[in-house]
């Protein structure tokens, strides 16, 4: 059985880290999101800076979430910039 | 009515949709199209987060109906390669007085410019967020909190 | 653009010819519809005062200019007899930016509703003015005062 | 030469008075509106009544005017209820 959580980047986020969606395993549950930030932050410079903004937006499960979020194996994570339709 | 899609949408035929059920004494719509961009690629791209993005959408609608007396309203929303003067967004309502019809329809282009999860691309370039649409949506929901406070 | 006019109007021609000029980023309509009213003559009449009325609104409309930026507006109202539902009165602005024509457009009915020679008749009874329509009208007219203010 | 001017009435005010528009011969030049009003409400008590009540509109040379705005011959004069169009 995978811990596995699916994560989306949009936007400016793809670009720059060159990833629009993955599959990521879950080093331990309960993960917060601030962890998994950290962990996703190990990559590079890029992936530190950009998880890092302050103007970077989080969803779990297509809902924004704050860095206190409890993320479980099957979940589906977001990362983007402010948004911009309309 | 909620509708995320790549098609260009009509005036007329939304129009239509909204004075469908009686007692519509006053229509408000909105329409917001791609304007001219400084770049020698004139390519205008929408991307959106296909599943958040409808949900943020229904929330929106379903709090203006709570906030004002509202007959019917339509948010429509395209997506993907636009080109300039494209109709991008399509916001209207229906109810039996303008007042209404006029603060819901703001409310909701107001709200879904700052919550919806679309992102704007001129030619290579994606689109900052302005603080002039933040500004907008406090102002919705400062009143809330105003509202609020006032039932205590 | 105004026209006081027994003919109906079509919205989309008036959307078109909004967006005719480069630049309309954002359109506002607002469309006033005849409502059923509780009288067993379902006659509906409109009267105005010729010459006086087109003045009116010709006002209103360079007030609007003079107060907000816009790309191109229109100001259509019906007179004549009418039946329940049909189409009274349309306001259209577009502009750059949204905030300006959701407000301007706003203000031109706000403002015709007080001062536009138009009066109603449902069936043998004349329609009597709302004291929530002089509200909506003197909200923008106090907010001119407390512009002139902070201008002194 | 007269001194004719042209007064209109409009919605309930010209349903009641039984009148729509009509001549009338101002007695000297200056004439207020006022002294106008007072003229005419020599007709009777509906004419008393309709341009004594505070919520009646007059318009001269279709501009909403008040009491002491100056008639003159070739004027234009109306006399209305609130407005209710829109």
């Amino acid at each position: 059985m995978n811990n596995d959580i699916q994560i989306f980047y949009f936007a400016n986020l793809a670009d720059k880290l060159n990833c629009e969606n993955e599959f990521f395993p879950l080093d331990s549950t309960p993960t917060t999101l601030a962890q998994l930030k950290e962990q996703l932050s190990e990559r590079g410079t890029v992936w530190h800076e950009l998880l890092g903004e302050a103007s970077t937006r989080c969803a779990v499960n297509q809902a924004i979430a704050t860095e206190d979020a409890i993320l479980k194996r099957g979940d589906e994570v977001a990362f983007f910039p402010p948004v911009t339709g309309g | 009515m909620i509708s995320v899609q790549t098609e260009d949408f009509q005036l007329e035929r939304e129009y239509q949709r909204l004075i469908a059920r009686d007692g519509a004494g006053a229509v408000v719509t909105f329409i917001g199209r791609v304007r001219d961009f400084a770049s020698g690629d004139k390519t205008f791209l929408l991307q959106h987060y296909p599943g958040m993005t409808e949900k943020v959408l229904e929330r929106i609608e379903q709090e203006a109906k709570a906030r004002w007396s509202i007959i019917a309203s339509t948010i429509i929303h395209r997506v993907g390669s636009l080109n300039i003067h494209d109709q991008i967004v399509f916001v209207g309502v229906s109810s039996k007085h303008r007042r209404d019809a006029f603060a819901a329809c703001e409310y909701m282009i107001d709200i879904l410019k700052t919550q919806a999860p679309f992102w704007k691309k001129e030619g290579q370039h994606w689109v900052e967020a302005k603080d002039s649409d933040q500004a907008a949506a406090d102002a919705w929901l400062n009143a809330d909190s105003w509202q609020a406070l006032e039932k205590d």
